[in-house]
């Protein structure tokens, strides 16, 4: 029997209370479990649907105004053109979760970036090392930022803030004389602007849906082990059909030809897949490792986690590491899209990244939000400037919506919130 | 941290020490790479080997930290001021040095008020640009007034997109071109690949030309062109090592090259035989009489980049990497 | 009155001549402590005595500033709250320190979750969380994972003393367990702390409410005014004595090592 | 007597305490107070000790660098040089307090500027009616942050994030694509660029020790009054004769002819004596108002105030106001010093405001600190630029040194306040 | 049992059928209460019975879902804490809610500030601060002007205690103020319950400890899950029937309006 490790003082049967009567909240047929989600939503415990909403409203908002927004190619647009800001904003969730904040994410992907194509370009290094450099530059930002929050103790805006001018400064100096440098490795090249075989596409699916269902089937086995209820299985079979449908008609639109001009341009983006891949792994530490639940717990309540002998400092320190390695990513993803570096790159994009991870349900003050919520943030916000890039409107007017739907789209979120029984503080 | 070396010939203002140093104020280092890297270098040179002390800042897109510059430069005492207008912020500060007997030159971008007038002509910049489209229309025997051209401006807040927009306007309105779409301009590449990318979908994916008012977003346009597999004309300023790579390529039609020496030069004789006390002259004016020196921007096209390689602004090195070495051989540039 | 205590066997943890200071404030001036194994010692005070900041110290959460701390009679050096751990105390604080985002059961098992293949093995937790609270006698929780944030006062503490006797410790520290729970839960945490002494643990219990600490244990240290004033057996003195230790009333005599 | 409104169920009679037990912490002669103080300090409080240390520290630095560092002329470029930034940081406070941000603050000042500068140069609006409704534009401004932030419940970064983006294109159409206006009002160009005569400056320093002696001397009355325990008079004395004797040095120097060419230049600049009573203004309100106790009180623990009765959505709503209406006079502040509105103004230095204020010692957090911190703080971000400004460094390096020195000084607050027996949470 | 209470004249406040529920939890279940001027009326219960949530709905803090509320015999409406201050209510919380980053007398006087010609006056704020608290027995505070977050948990509470009696109220509620008080204190609170009746205020308790129940309350009220299960007169009735209400061994009988 697995229970010895409980401290024997607890001793079960010295109480009269029914064995079940404190559950989980798992117990119940599909109709229970059905009504307790509904509950936890009116209770205000929304996640990322408001996110999900202001996203479909957009796209419907959108499709009246364009007759191009819904067409396979756009679709194929918005993934790639949202690409980099979904990486930056679930790189800035692991430092968000604690209430921190990296103003320097951003000059971090642009400095990284400017030193890979550099190296690459000037100095003939082989693109695989370069990149390996660049990581490593972006790993060693990451600790130099944890170290001056985490062991220092200086608030991480200011730290960051510093290190957003200093990083431009570097950039400057690295990119020097060139000025502005193409991107020539066909790799690089391809993350954004080239897809997968149609026959892939479909064969991720299977993967996804694979994944899906063994990790589900693995944590029921486990509980039933335990003794403990499980959900039922019925919502299992739900999940994998809702990602089958949703995840289904993706692939099918993405396989269509979509190509306007010469040639045929089909499959899903490259780049797709590896988002998915990172978003589900940082989704794993984040929801079932030690690591994953210490930052929740920080972001909570800090003091409370170091009583429970958490590593708060190493825990924070580390949070700034993840940020900046993501970062580098989505620098990647920039280049590729962009197809040159130029001293200014990284510069503007940063308040884009939290206001994605905000808008998706991440709080500012820590201790809530999914790498999801930031996903589906970005989104919303790629989807504002897909949707405008298709109206041709001048500057200024641009600027104008892109902010009005910005903070239309969070008032979505407050106001379902708020309907939802949330903030008593409006007095 | 002061010297005093030249000639020490007396201006009208400033004092003793003072006016042996000239004060430059560079606008930013973002919008192009060619104030810190080239302007920098050869106006240093060129006052340092005429035997005067140079002073010489970056006020990095700030209008603020340009006023600041400007009174810490003038609190050590300059002979001459060079300025690089950012957004503005220039006047107040000719004023400023006139004030205290400062002749100023303004550099590059036009200020009121000032003694001198140094520059490329920027909305020739444009023209040249708007020419490269419809040339490049032409080659490809497209007619303008029914090509599809898309228009990739610069940051609107920013003065000097406006010229280059207006002089490129200017031709291809004469050449019976009209914008099929026109994105908000940005100075931001991956803004600028997404505006192009969202043109280019509202459009049907036709396009015949694409006039772009620098390298940096050139350089984003042409990755969405190359992913739709579409060659059409492109164009562009600063003869940057992507820019020309580009060019060399065929991806853009050319890029307008603006031979930084050759106006730092004309600076640098300006501001010397200011430091020198004499008044020089100058062939052109402004319409408000300002003396101008004007400096010719030259349109690069696969040809002539081998004119801005011998011209050592362009290292053939960083440039022949790649796909673009066997170009490189093909126009003669080692 | 030593005597007797040598029967106890060594201390397992004895502080000697502890000091601790906020800045200006002086809050424990030199204080003694030790607690046996099996035993329940209480520690009692009036308000602001700074019976929480001893043992805050003791829980590496406040280091002391001066003074000797020793487990099973080694000098040991408490410095963060892993150091306590590490050691065994397991300690419920006087404001619970609990994470408000986090459910029931993810505080219980905060910096001791339980895992398989490195990732959490939720059932298994679920299931001790709730034995361990349903041996507490609660009785309003419908589900172990409620947020904590959403529970009331003595629902909060239990779940913080759940949380300290959900592993096997060898010293627990309770600093006013029993403030806010109802009349079942109280019996049933002065029970848990019985049962805990037969085991062997030592228990160090801080309480204003004299009859439960009568009712338990075997020692009363006093405080009063960051200094131990009293350290008395439970059975050889009564309640209106130790009133007067809290309140200043009598003063100490010799026996307050 | 005035004790009538105590409840009387307050006995004090029953008790057997001495009266005196609990003090204020004013009692004591000359020396316990001083003793206090470094207690005081000791214990972590440390107000804006760190920042203005770090201000000594670049001061002395840089008068190592440069020969022109300490002369009049570049004491007075300091002062009018950071005006801007004091205004803008000083601004923040009011919504940093309670833990809110505003994103939107330099745009704000931007905006409501080339509003102002279109009115007078382009419709030929008198100077003073066009401020008028500048000033009204930025009550406004923070009249609809407060809705959204207070009312709505939105997070106050994505409204004044979309805000920042919406008012760049206002200003656009303002002033119109590469547009420039030119400040042309004497008036407004003599803030920043006029000095006071050498006479008025002395005048200025006098009213300031009379105020400062007529409220320590009410406060006094009144504690008296109320029979409770005054700090020694000596104190008193102490704080008028450094007043004295730092503001008599200040204005001795700003009195020398500081000229170096053409003309007599001397006296106080006249943005000097603004700031001065916008900082004593606030600060009184801050320190000795219901308004001010309740922003902190919101800030530490909005729950607890509302339960206090205290009407949080009201003073959330007003402080966004009070942000924004002095984020105008900093917006004239620095039009007054560059001379010129163009389309950008005001893009860049809202991340410097917060900053400034937070290397002051005002927390991100809420419920602590206040206006004088920012308005060091934002001196010593000012005296980075003013130093590096003699310094002669290209951009890059000059980059790189200013978020070095940035992270530099708040690692100087850090550290002070962790040797003061600060944060635990370092383990 | 109703007769007696008729002697106590009308209630002050009445509570008809209140009902409030978070999402899909339903707290209170249809609840009545009444308070009488001059008279302490305890409210027990279980940990999570809903005694907290009671009385944040009479405060204000959380309105109930539903029920009628009346005041001296009048509906009132109670949606926010100004609404319950208006009227006259003073509530001490059991989560206390100060704000850690003011001082004692700042958080003392948070919301009823005394000024004079719009700015404070600190001096007689401090003076009635430090009264009130010496009235309450507060031993170890040095001044007034200590901030409340380096306050020990008992003087946290006496700090909220003290905030809530400073003014002349007309209904005093205390939820569980005794819980982390001294013996002393505990002793000074309960003869202040007892002055607050004898000058006519309304006085609700929420207590665990029935002895100090019994000291002081005129009526018992019980709450079981959610529901008021007995309303009794406190010298009618024993500690054992009260501890059979709250636990539930007892079920209500007619009495329970
Ligand atoms: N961080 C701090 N800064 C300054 N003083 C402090 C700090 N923490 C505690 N104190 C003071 O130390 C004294 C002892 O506090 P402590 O919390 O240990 O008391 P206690 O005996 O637990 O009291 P209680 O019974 O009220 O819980 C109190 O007077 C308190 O004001
Ligand atoms: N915000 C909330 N969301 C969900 N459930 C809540 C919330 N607040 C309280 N509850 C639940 O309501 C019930 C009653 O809580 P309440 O605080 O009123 O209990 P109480 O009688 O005061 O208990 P205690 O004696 O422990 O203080 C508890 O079961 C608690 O879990
Ligand atoms: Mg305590
Ligand atoms: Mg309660």
């Amino acid at each position: 029997m697995s229970t010895q490790k409980t401290s024997p003082a607890v001793d079960p049967s010295v109480t009269t209370i029914p064995a079940d009567l404190i559950g989980s909240g798992q117990e119940g047929s599909l109709g229970d479990q059905v009504r307790a989600y509904f509950q936890r939503l009116r209770s205000g415990d929304m996640g990322a649907l408001p996110a999900v909403g202001g996203f479909v409203v957009l796209t419907i908002l959108f499709s009246f105004l364009s007759p191009f927004f819904l067409t396979e190619r756009n679709f194929a647009n918005l993934l790639t053109q949202a690409a980099t800001l979904v990486m930056l904003g679930m790189a800035l969730v692991f430092v968000l979760l604690l209430g921190e904040i990296d103003l320097s994410a951003g000059v971090t992907s642009g400095m990284t970036m400017a030193l890979f194509i550099v190296l690459v370009n000037v100095n003939g290094v082989p693109w695989i090392l370069a990149l390996l450099v660049a990581f490593a530059v972006g790993i060693l930002t990451g600790t130099f930022i944890g170290f001056f929050v985490a062991r220092v103790g200086i608030p991480s805006f200011v730290v960051t803030l510093g290190l957003f001018l200093g990083y431009q400064g570097i950039t400057l100096w690295i990119i020097g004389a060139g000025g502005l440098y193409r991107v020539q490795i066909p790799e690089i090249t391809a993350i954004q602007n080239s897809n997968m075989p149609v026959w892939a596409g479909w064969a991720m699916l299977g993967v996804i849906l694979a994944v899906s269902a063994a990790t589900s089937f693995w944590d029921r086995a486990r509980r039933r082990r335990a003794g403990v209820a499980n959900r039922t299985i019925a919502l299992v079979w739900i999940k994998l059909g809702v990602i089958a449908v949703v995840g289904g008609a993706a692939i099918a639109i993405l396989s269509r030809n979509r190509g306007q001009s010469v040639g045929v341009v089909e499959g899903v983006p490259i780049v797709v897949p590896i988002v998915l891949v990172i978003l589900w792994i940082g989704t794993f530490v984040l929801d079932r490792t030690k690591y994953g639940r210490y930052l929740y717990a920080i972001g909570g309540n800090a003091e409370a986690a170091r009583r429970s002998g958490v590593k708060v400092m190493l825990i924070r320190w580390t949070a700034f590491i993840c940020c900046s390695t993501l970062a580098v990513v989505s620098g990647l993803f920039s280049i590729s899209k962009v197809g040159s570096v130029d001293a200014a790159a990284g510069r503007e994009i940063v308040l884009s990244g939290v206001a994605a991870a905000v808008v998706g349900g991440v709080s500012l003050f820590g201790g809530r939000g999914r790498l999801l919520h930031a996903a589906i943030g970005a989104l919303v916000i790629a989807v504002i400037t897909n949707g405008l890039g298709l109206l041709n409107l001048p500057a200024g007017v641009n600027l104008v919506v892109t902010g009005s739907v910005l903070i239309l789209a969070a008032t979505v979120d407050a106001i379902s919130r708020v309907r939802a029984g949330g903030s008593v503080l409006r007095t | 941290a002061c010297s005093s070396g030249g000639s020490g010939g007396e201006t009208d203002g400033g004092g003793g020490e003072a006016a042996t140093r000239a004060c430059v104020i560079l606008p930013d280092a973002a919008s192009s790479p060619r104030w810190e890297n080239f302007d920098r270098k050869y106006l240093e040179e060129g006052l340092d080997a005429a035997g005067f002390e140079s002073d010489i800042q970056n006020a990095q897109g700030d209008v603020n930290k340009y006023a600041t510059i400007a009174d810490q430069q003038l609190s050590q005492g300059c002979g001459v001021m060079l300025l690089v207008d950012y957004n503005g912020a220039g006047a107040a500060v000719a004023e400023k040095a006139k004030a205290e007997g400062i002749p100023v030159i303004a550099y590059d971008r036009p200020i009121e008020g000032v003694d001198y007038y140094v520059s490329f002509d920027n909305v020739e910049v444009g023209r040249l640009e708007g020419q490269s489209i419809v040339d490049g229309l032409a080659t490809a025997g497209k007619d303008p007034a029914s090509a599809v051209v898309v228009y990739m401006g610069g940051d609107p807040s920013d003065g000097n997109a406006k010229m280059f927009h207006d002089g490129a306007v200017e031709v291809m309105e004469a050449a019976g071109i009209s914008p099929a779409a026109e994105p908000p301009g940005v100075w931001d590449g991956e803004k600028s690949a997404t505006n192009f990318e969202q043109a280019l979908t509202s459009l049907g994916g036709k396009v015949d030309a694409v006039w772009v008012a620098n390298d940096t977003n050139a350089a984003g346009v042409i990755t969405i062109l190359d992913k739709n597999g579409l060659v059409v004309p492109v164009s562009g300023q600063d003869a940057s090592i992507a820019g020309l790579q580009n060019v060399l390529l065929g991806k853009q039609t050319a890029t307008v090259y603006k031979p930084v020496k050759l106006e730092a030069d004309a600076a640098v004789e300006l501001a010397v035989a200011l430091l020198e006390g004499e008044s020089p002259t100058a062939d052109q004016e402004l319409e408000d009489g300002t003396p101008y020196v004007a400096v010719t921007p030259q349109l690069v096209g696969p040809e002539q980049v081998v004119d801005v390689v011998d011209a050592g602004d362009a290292d053939p090195a960083e440039l022949c990497q790649g796909e673009v070495q066997a170009k490189c051989g093909e126009y003669g540039i080692q | 009155m030593d005597a007797s205590r040598d029967g106890a066997g060594t201390p397992i943890i004895e502080l000697e001549g502890v000091v601790k200071s906020f800045g200006p404030v002086s809050v424990l001036k030199g204080v003694d402590l030790k607690a046996y194994p099996g035993k329940v010692t209480a520690l009692v005070g009036d308000n602001g005595a700074g019976k929480s900041t001893l043992i805050k110290g003791l829980a590496g959460v406040q280091p002391y500033d001066d003074g000797v701390v020793r487990f099973d009679g080694e000098p040991v050096n408490l410095h963060t709250p892993r150091d306590a751990s590490r050691l065994g105390i397991e300690v419920v604080y006087q404001d619970l320190a609990l994470c408000d985002n986090l459910d029931i059961v993810q505080n219980m098992f905060l910096g001791r979750e339980e895992t398989e293949f490195g990732t959490f093995d939720e059932g298994r937790m679920e299931r001790d969380a709730s034995d361990t609270l349903r041996s507490l006698s609660v009785r309003t929780v419908k589900s172990v994972r409620q947020k904590v944030s959403s529970l009331s006062g003595g629902q909060r503490q239990t779940v913080a003393i759940a949380r300290a006797v959900l592993k096997k410790a060898r010293l627990v520290i309770l600093d006013e367990p029993t403030a806010a729970l109802g009349v079942a839960q109280t019996e049933q945490v002065l029970h848990l702390v019985q049962r805990l002494a037969e085991q062997g643990v030592a228990v160090i219990i801080i309480s204003h409410n004299l009859a439960d600490v009568f009712e338990v244990a075997d020692y009363i240290s006093v405080l009063y005014l960051g200094q131990m004033v009293a350290s008395l057996d439970a059975d050889q003195t009564t309640r209106d004595d130790v009133v007067g230790y809290i309140t200043g009333a009598k003063t100490p005599q010799g026996a307050s090592a």
